[in-house]
């Protein structure tokens, strides 16, 4: 079972921790895209984690909407922690939609802006 | 006098296994458990989904291997095996055999790099045989201990002198052909068998040779998303998608060879069931049954939902052969239904519902111990010691005791680890906990309910040396129990009551509280405060207690159907245990006997079983019977649940020629009474598709168990109620006696209808619970706890309005607090706080955001 | 207290370009709490800034601050080395807060980067509603507690209008008829017969219509 | 219409669980398998046995017993096993018809109209044969197995050696030709013995009275078999060496492998019966000896270990041999010298054994002289076509006349014409026409011309009553004797027969003595009589029967390698599925098929 090597792993105690800064930072920094990996619906440990992070996502969504970024960058999956095959299925199905939408603007457009002046 | 020694062993490291050892170690005694495997786990760990959550079944219970493998309290022995056991309770000597591994467990680091290049393949059992695996292998990823394993068995190190090829993989120097076999002595106190079961080899239909027709294990297996088809469901011939599978029951269950029910193979096959429908929408799912034995809590919803919801359908129909249709991989059934109609059906795959064995090791084990077995290798049990063995000092719980779920040899092994505690006295150091505030728990516990469960769970405080507060709201102990005479395996409750209330009573640690109700309550695990009222006066009573728990019992339903309440001959299954003790001449003259099942349960209004109805009705007519053997009896019933050992009971009634109707809801019997009074029963065969009369003496209703005034406790408590009306669990299958908030626990029919049996076990459960947190030197915290900065705090609320736990409060100054004891950790205030303010000990904000800057 | 809600970003963007170096500055106060201008918003806020104009290929500096409360000046000197180092502040204070701001740095630029809506509370979480106009007169001891003013689209004094349907406003089903509540909770309280009176014509002057208030308590200042 | 007390009588049920067979039924939860796995169901809509224990159960007694259906069951004990509390079907059936017969609702020539399939009705043992030829259709070999365990301790003897009667009156010989029954039968023992699911039936509770059978021949060891299912100690007594009577001194190995044998007796063993060889009874003990010993009932089935003479000029002289004896020894010691040049007198079975054993002994050349013409020879048409195929020369109608020797060893014999063998009344009356003679040069001549009873046995039991040929049957039926608990049986009792019919012999003794030691009335209801029932098969697909491999004559020389080598079991089922399935019900009528409906 094998996941593509560019993901990188930000392990939480729950889904629900991960802030709207977290997901900004993480592309600022240089991320093509961000998945959220939680609990099942209705699973979470901590009863609502995974259905706040949602939620979040969505608001993060459209805050990337203003910045021209592509929403589908940033995206939340349920996956319990004895689905590793569905993980890996998950991790390389999103690596593939980031890697169709090419490197995050924020690189591409930050190069080509300055070349034009 | 002899010294007690302060350490149990446990014998299997299935689910049962670990609860019983982590029970025991947060209780302060030292474990050694002993499995045959290379990991815990035990069978749970194959399993996929578990019902009736549908829950992924690994998530929940590795958080238990977890536990278990770091528990400084607890000693794994892998791949071992009990030799011998001498010695008596609480002084026992055992003989471990620990078979190598082969690779050392704390160089092994999982690559995998040995496995790759080991060059032989054999079957992989953990995937019943439907996968390979490498000679050097990990059973499964999530396994623990996490280390590779060698099967010396087919390694051509052994087999072909000198194959080195994995030692020399290895970067980490871990694989050791050197190791050998160990014989290890442990001195214990007592002994818990928690040996599970064997899964029944399929006896017929062609298993062997039709490769579509496949155990239920199988199934989970093929399902698993780490099992050998990763998950997809396909039959094994064609690796094919299946588009209609049948389920058959019963399969080593109620026969001539196994004549006991297997207990968890009705509700397995529909969560099966369910599972495929869930991947291929347009499957055509099928079980065929005899009777449908869904009696746990919302088991009976889980069952109508999959006939009302997934559209899975149930043909009542026990079917014996499976055909192989020539030219396909497809199988063909044949069945009749219950009019007689004979069909013929394909099918894509078969999933045989197979039974459960105790497992062969731990009989031939038990025999040479001289533990009494029952007639199916069973460990013989009372219903008033659930899990004591014949022998002082040896305990037993799970699949081992009697065929059961998870939930119930979860609940079973905390019942078994606190009986155990009691051999074994001297205790071990508990692991400092991680936050060390300076209160002590406070060393008592409340039992709200003096019933059989509250006064069973008030002993086995007591008589570990805590003080207990029993509450009990009418002027006597004892409960609904105390209208009982026999349990299903025909022993005498009203003098186990007796005794029991006679023990009560003279307990110098137990404070029995008659006529009394709880007010009002406060506070946390080991620290709780409560405001106990008497009816007969204006007096309260103030009470400081480390932990509750609750047993107020139930009720049972008083009908207005069939008679009962103008008619003096319809009875309610009480009536019946009055008129045995009290009423012989009333028997004698009696020529036929009428009961009624599921009054009142299993209907739109009350969808669940009320579990012991089967049982009772069966006890009672065997007991009439017995009075007046010329009596005809006739039991009408719509599915005879008599699951687990209870079939027995079902066997010999029909045995003594009591008649078993059946009838369905939308046809209930009619009861009526003639101008003279005498009653008359119409119910329609539906084998015949006659209407039978019967001209009973008396009709008995098994009434539904009905939920006390839980709303008042759940107030009360804040604890959650199910749909039903009946206490809700933190985890149906994985936490099954406890709340989501500690130090407060609950046994009994205040959760769920059950016989006395499991009512018991569940006590000593809670009891188990109990002690984890009452034996504390200091109360504990949560590992990880969040922490405000008060400086920073603008008391916005908003995290005290968003916690999950209810742990966040803020106090008369406006100012947030946290109560560390509620606390799980899961810092979803932290990443709200508008301002910033809280942080979680061990993951703060910071630590995420620089792990997610660090990217280029 | 003041619930503000943040500005478009199109709009703080149009509003902040040409600075290089910003002051990214919440309040920790009232607009914290509605979730428009604390510490969480500034850091998001700023990167977002960050981001827009790493894609435009320009530089940006930006400072990320909150003070306690922006709109005493007592807490705005802790600031005082930021503000000197940047081109211009965006505040994330209500307007109050962005004013005291101004007045405190004078050679500033200070700009909004909040829309201060109104005075209210947090219904639950993430839900404000108004509840005060501020009008300098209160009556809500006439009317049960609930405010006409602020609360009524008309801002009726006496009884509700003829669009009151079923308790709500004829502006929006969504909206609570004020005076609906206003006539149940004094019929709970008994005190119907408070409506029998006649609400005189209303004193708009301490409204803010006679200019800019002031409130001077002589005993207070030094 | 409802049906009310009046119509239900509550006894009902007790009285015919009271029935040994029946013990079961008020088990029945209704679990419908019985009626799915019927034939009879299947093609006859109106019988739903699971309907008819329903009935019972509730008390229906006039219906039931009234009722046509109850007379449907064919016997064929497919659902024997399957039912998951062991109700037994077909022996409420019968208790069921015998109850009717009794009450009245029907008259005894009820029995006459419904039967069972001919092959079961034929067999001696009354195998429940389409039963388990359809347990082998669906795979089921284990219960196939435990169901001719059933009537049949030695399914692998059997299956190689038995002379099939039950082939002959196999319905589907009227289509093509029978089922391969006995080979079927075989495939299912040889199955238990190769894969280990060996069935050792299992034993009721231990029983105090103790059982002495003296002779481990078919008969006996099968007395003693069912004696053991009934849970009675027994001890069997053998004067040879080893058990097993004919079957392992008589029947030459390439026929039946000592190892088939050994397991078969084994499985006997196991049951908790005890073998004692080389026991002389009259000898090294009696009667007397017995019941000093305790022993309550006796079964005494000796066989036919000698051969009869010929009394013919020159029969003892050396080289001269009993064909019995010949066998016994190269079944005994393995290694029997004998002479390049054989003559075998006889034409029966066992002659043709004798032949076939010679020529593995070392024998150039075997000829076979008989009285009989070729046609009137009593061995069967395929063990005379087995001889001729490995070279043997017949010599039909041809009776000794005397031997010639030389130096006191036989080196030729003389045989003149027999003209006819029987007289006209049938009875044994060989004519001779002196005047045409034959002489044949002979190194060994092998008398094989019929077997006759050691009556030394009487020397353990002088109170027997005794004909020359062997002890005398008081009832041909229950084998009781002049002496009380003691049963006589096979061979020994009715003459040269096959295993089958001494197993058969052996059971009937078993009930026999089973009875007596109850003290219940040992003649009732017996004997059980099968009527065959005859089908005309209609629009039958042709299937041919399935073929054995066999050795190849080359082979078979010099070596007691066995024959037949067996089905594989892809060949069983085809067989197996060549069975008709129907024989023993009476309607033809088709069931629909289709999905049922759920709950």
């Amino acid at each position: 079972m094998q996941y593509p090597s560019n993901i990188r792993i930000v392990k939480v105690p729950c889904i629900g921790t991960i802030g709207a800064i977290h997901i900004l930072k993480a592309l600022e920094n240089g991320a093509d895209g961000v998945c959220l990996v939680g609990c099942s619906e209705g699973k979470c440990e901590y009863s609502s984690g995974n259905y706040r992070a949602r939620k979040r996502v969505q608001y993060v969504k459209n805050l990337l909407g203003k910045l021209s970024i592509e929403k589908e960058r940033l995206e939340i999956y349920n996956i319990s922690a004895g689905e590793a095959r569905k993980f890996c299925e998950v991790a390389r199905e999103v690596t593939e939609t980031v890697r169709s939408l090419g490197p995050i603007p924020l690189k591409t457009k930050a190069i080509s802006n300055s070349k034009e002046e | 006098m002899f010294s007690k020694v302060g350490s149990v062993l446990v014998i299997g490291g299935g689910i049962a296994g670990i609860q019983a050892s982590l029970d025991l170690a947060d209780s302060g005694y030292f474990v050694y458990l002993i499995e045959k495997a290379s990991f815990i786990g035990g069978k749970t760990a194959q399993l996929d989904k578990t019902y009736p959550l549908n829950d992924c079944s690994f998530c929940i219970r590795s958080d238990k291997h977890m536990e278990c493998i770091s528990h400084t309290n607890i000693k794994i022995l892998t791949l071992s095996e009990v030799k011998d056991i001498k010695g008596s309770s609480g002084d026992f000597e055992a003989t471990i055999i620990q078979h190598p591994r082969y690779v050392d467990i704390d160089k092994c680091t999982n690559c995998g790099l040995c496995a790759e290049r080991c060059p032989e393949e054999v079957n992989d059992e953990f995937n019943e045989g439907l996968g390979k695996r490498k000679v050097i292998y990990l059973e499964f990823p999530e396994a623990a201990p996490n280390s590779y394993v060698i099967d010396r068995k087919n390694c051509l190190h052994f087999t072909e002198a000198g194959c080195n090829i994995c030692k020399e993989a290895c970067m980490e120097k871990a694989i050791d052909f050197d190791q050998k076999e160990q014989n290890i002595s442990l001195n214990v106190g007592s002994i818990i068998f928690a040996a599970g079961f064997d899964s029944i080899i399929p006896p017929y239909y062609d298993y062997d040779k039709l490769p579509n027709v496949i155990t239920s294990m199988e199934f989970e297996r093929i399902h698993s998303l780490n099992g050998p088809y990763g998950g997809h469901l396909v039959r094994p011939s064609d690796r094919k998608e299946p588009s209609n599978i049948a389920w058959l029951q019963c399969i080593g269950s109620r026969d001539i060879y196994h004549n006991y029910c297997s207990s968890v193979c009705c509700m397995y096959a529909i969560k099966q069931a369910i599972l495929a429908r869930r991947s291929n929408k347009m499957l055509n799912a099928t079980i065929f049954f005899m009777d449908m034995r869904v009696c746990g809590k919302d088991h009976e919803r889980y069952y109508n939902h999959a006939k009302n919801e997934d559209n899975i359908r149930f043909v009542r129909s026990k079917v014996h052969n499976v055909f192989p249709v020539s030219g396909t991989d497809d199988l063909l059934i044949r069945y009749a239904d219950e009019q007689g109609n004979i069909y013929e059906e394909i099918f894509n795959m078969v999933v045989l519902s197979l039974g459960l064995e105790p497992s062969h090791d731990a009989v031939r084990l038990a025999g040479n111990l001289g533990i009494t077995l029952d007639k199916n290798n069973f460990v013989e049990t009372s219903s008033f010691t659930p899990v004591n063995t014949s022998i002082p000092g040896i305990y037993v719980c799970g699949a081992f005791n009697a065929p059961k779920d998870i939930s119930e040899s979860i609940t079973e092994a905390s019942a078994a680890a606190c009986a155990s505690s009691l051999n074994a006295v001297s205790k071990v150091a508990l692991p400092e906990p991680f936050e060390v505030t300076e209160q002590k728990p406070v060393p008592a516990g409340l039992i709200i309910g003096g019933g059989v469960t509250g006064m069973v769970s008030g002993l086995c405080l007591a008589d570990q040396g805590y003080k207990v507060y029993l509450v009990e709201k009418t002027n006597k102990l004892g409960g609904h129990a105390l209208k009982l005479r026999k349990t299903f395996k025909g022993e005498d409750v009203k003098s186990y009551i007796k005794e029991l209330i006679d023990k009560v009573e003279n307990h110098p640690l137990i404070d029995v509280c008659l006529n009394s109700e709880v007010k009002h309550t406060d506070g946390y695990a080991g620290n709780f405060s409560t405001r106990i009222a008497i009816s007969s006066s204006t007096e309260t009573k103030n009470i400081k207690h480390g932990v509750t728990i609750i047993s107020t019992g139930a009720d049972f339903l008083r009908t207005s159907e069939y008679l009962y309440g103008k008619n003096s001959r319809v009875l309610i299954w009480f009536h019946t245990d009055k008129i045995l003790s009290e009423e012989p001449n009333t028997i004698e003259k009696a020529n036929t006997w009428v009961f009624i099942l599921c009054v009142g349960s299993r209907e739109p209004e009350r969808p669940y079983c009320s579990k012991i109805c089967c049982s009772s009705a069966l006890r009672n007519a065997m007991e009439l019977k017995k009075l007046n053997p010329d009596m005809e009896i006739y039991v009408l019933y719509r599915d005879m649940r008599t699951y687990g050992l209870i079939e027995d009971l079902y066997t010999e009634a029909r045995d003594k020629g009591i008649v078993f109707i059946r009838y369905k809801l939308d046809g209930k019997p009619e009861v009526e009474e003639d101008q003279d009074g005498k009653l008359m029963v119409r119910v329609k065969d539906n084998l015949l598709g006659e209407d039978l009369i019967i001209q009973p003496d008396f009709v008995t209703l098994q009434t539904a168990i009905v939920p006390g005034n839980n709303e008042n406790l759940a107030k009360l408590f804040k604890l959650p109620v199910d749909q039903d009306g009946f206490l809700k669990e933190a985890h149906k299958k994985f936490k099954p006696v406890e709340f989501t908030a500690k130090g407060i626990y609950f046994a009994g029919l205040v959760h769920s209808p059950k016989p006395i049996d499991e009512a018991i076990s569940q006590a000593q459960a809670a009891a188990a619970k109990a002690v984890t947190v009452l034996s504390r030197e200091y109360i504990s915290t949560n590992t990880e706890v969040a922490s405000i900065d008060l400086k920073l705090c603008v008391a916005c609320l908003t995290c005290a309005r968003i916690c999950p736990a209810g742990a966040l409060i803020i106090n008369g100054m406006g100012k947030p607090y946290i109560e560390p004891q509620k606390c799980f950790g899961c810092g979803i205030c932290a990443v709200e706080c508008p301002v910033k303010a809280i942080s979680l000990e061990h993951f703060n904000n910071d630590l995420i955001l620089t792990e997610c800057e660090a990217f280029l | 207290m003041i619930v503000g809600q943040q500005k478009d970003f199109d709009e703080i963007k149009k509003m902040i370009s040409g600075y290089n170096r910003i002051l990214v500055l919440g309040c920790q106060t009232c607009v914290a709490i509605s979730f428009a201008g604390g510490m969480r918003e500034v850091e998001i806020l700023a990167s977002m800034i960050r981001m827009d104009r790493k894609m435009a290929g320009q530089d940006i500096e930006i400072v990320e601050d909150a003070t306690l409360r922006q709109c005493d000046f007592e807490f705005l000197d802790s600031v005082e080395n930021r503000v000197d180092n940047c081109d211009a502040v965006l505040s994330l204070a209500c307007g109050v807060g962005v004013q005291a701001l101004a007045e405190r740095y004078p050679d500033k630029v200070i700009l909004p980067g909040l829309n201060t809506t109104f005075m209210g509370l947090t219904e639950k979480m993430g839900v404000w509603s108004e509840r005060c106009a501020g009008c300098g007169n209160c009556i809500l001891d006439k009317t049960g507690g609930l405010c006409p003013i602020a609360r009524c689209s008309k801002g009726l004094f006496n009884g509700p209008c003829g669009g009151s349907m079923d308790g709500k406003c004829e502006i929006s089903p969504d909206v609570d008829c004020v005076w609906q509540l206003i006539i149940d909770r004094l019929t709970a309280l008994n005190q119907l017969e408070k409506l029998e009176e006649i609400f005189p014509i209303k004193d708009w002057d301490v409204s803010g219509h006679g200019g800019t208030r002031k409130i001077v308590r002589e005993d207070l200042t030094a | 219409m409802a049906i009310s007390a009046k119509d239900l009588d509550p006894k009902f049920k007790f009285e015919i669980a009271n029935i040994p067979g029946s013990e079961l039924l008020k088990r029945c939860f209704t679990c419908g398998t019985c009626t799915a796995i019927c034939p009879v169901s299947n093609t006859f809509s109106e019988y739903d046995p699971r309907k008819i224990i329903h009935m019972i159960i509730l008390g229906l007694k006039d219906r039931v017993l009234s009722s046509e259906n109850i007379w449907r069951c064919s016997h064929c004990e497919t659902c024997k096993f399957s039912c998951p509390q062991g109700v037994h079907l077909s022996e409420i059936m019968d208790a069921l018809q015998h109850m009717a017969v009794r009450d009245k609702y029907v008259t005894p020539d009820a029995f006459e109209k419904f039967g069972t399939a001919p092959c079961k009705a034929a067999c001696p043992a009354h195998i429940s044969i389409q039963g388990f030829i359809g347990m082998i259709a669906e795979g089921r070999y284990r219960e196939g197995l435990r169901l001719i365990k059933e009537t049949m301790p030695f399914p692998g003897i059997c299956g190689r050696i038995c002379h099939h009667p039950c082939e002959m009156k196999c319905n589907r010989g009227k289509v093509d030709e029978p089922l391969a029954i006995e080979y079927l039968k075989r495939f299912l023992a040889d199955r238990g013995l190769s894969e280990d699911i060996g069935y050792v039936p299992e034993t009721e509770e231990k029983k105090e009275e103790k059982v002495a059978v003296i002779g481990a021949g078919p008969a006996g060891l099968s007395a003693a078999y069912f004696l053991a299912i009934k849970g009675y100690p027994v001890t069997v007594f053998e004067r040879l060496p080893v058990a097993g009577g004919m079957m392992a001194v008589g029947i030459p190995e390439y026929r039946l492998p000592r190892d088939i044998l050994r397991e078969e007796i084994k499985t006997i063993v196991d049951m908790g019966v005890e073998i004692k060889t080389g026991v002389s009874f009259g000898k090294d003990i009696t009667i007397e000896s017995l019941k000093n010993e305790s022993y309550r009932a006796f079964f005494i089935a000796v066989g036919l270990h000698v051969s009869r003479g010929l009394n013919v000029e020159g029969e003892n002289f050396d080289g001269i041999i009993h064909g019995i004896n010949f066998l016994r020894d190269v079944s005994l010691k393995g290694n029997v010298t004998i002479g390049a040049r054989t003559i075998v007198i006889g034409g029966g079975n066992v002659a043709i054994d004798v032949a076939l054993t010679a020529l593995r002994s070392g024998a150039k050349e075997v000829e076979m002289v008989c009285l009989e013409s070729r046609e009137e020879m009593p061995a069967w048409e395929h063990e005379i076509k087995d001889a001729l195929d490995e070279g043997i020369k017949i010599n039909n109608s041809w009776g000794p006349k005397r031997f010639i020797e030389e130096n006191g060893k036989v080196k030729s014999v003389e045989f003149k014409r027999c003209t006819a063998v029987f007289d006209e009344k049938g009875r044994f009356n060989p004519q001779y026409d002196e005047s045409e003679l034959m002489t044949l040069e002979a190194d060994t001549v092998l008398l094989s011309i019929g077997q006759a009873c050691d009556m030394s046995f009487a020397d353990g039991v002088p109170d027997l009553d005794v004909s020359p040929r062997g002890p005398s049957v008081k009832d041909p039926i229950t084998l009781e004797t002049n002496i009380q608990g003691l049963f006589v049986g096979g061979d020994a009792s009715y003459g040269p027969r096959s295993v089958v019919e001494a197993v058969a012999s052996g059971r009937e003794a078993a009930i026999s003595i089973d009875r007596y030691l109850k003290g219940e009335d040992i003649g009732a209801d017996r004997p059980l009589e099968w009527k065959g029932i005859e089908l005309e098969p209609q629009d039958v697909e042709h299937l041919a029967r399935q073929q054995m491999q066999r050795l190849s004559i080359t082979r078979r020389r010099n070596s007691f390698e066995e024959i037949d080598s067996g089905f594989s079991e892809q060949q069983a089922r085809l067989e197996a599925g060549r069975c008709l399935r129907i024989c023993g019900t009476q309607s033809k009528g088709n069931r629909g098929q289709g999905s049922g409906v759920g709950e």
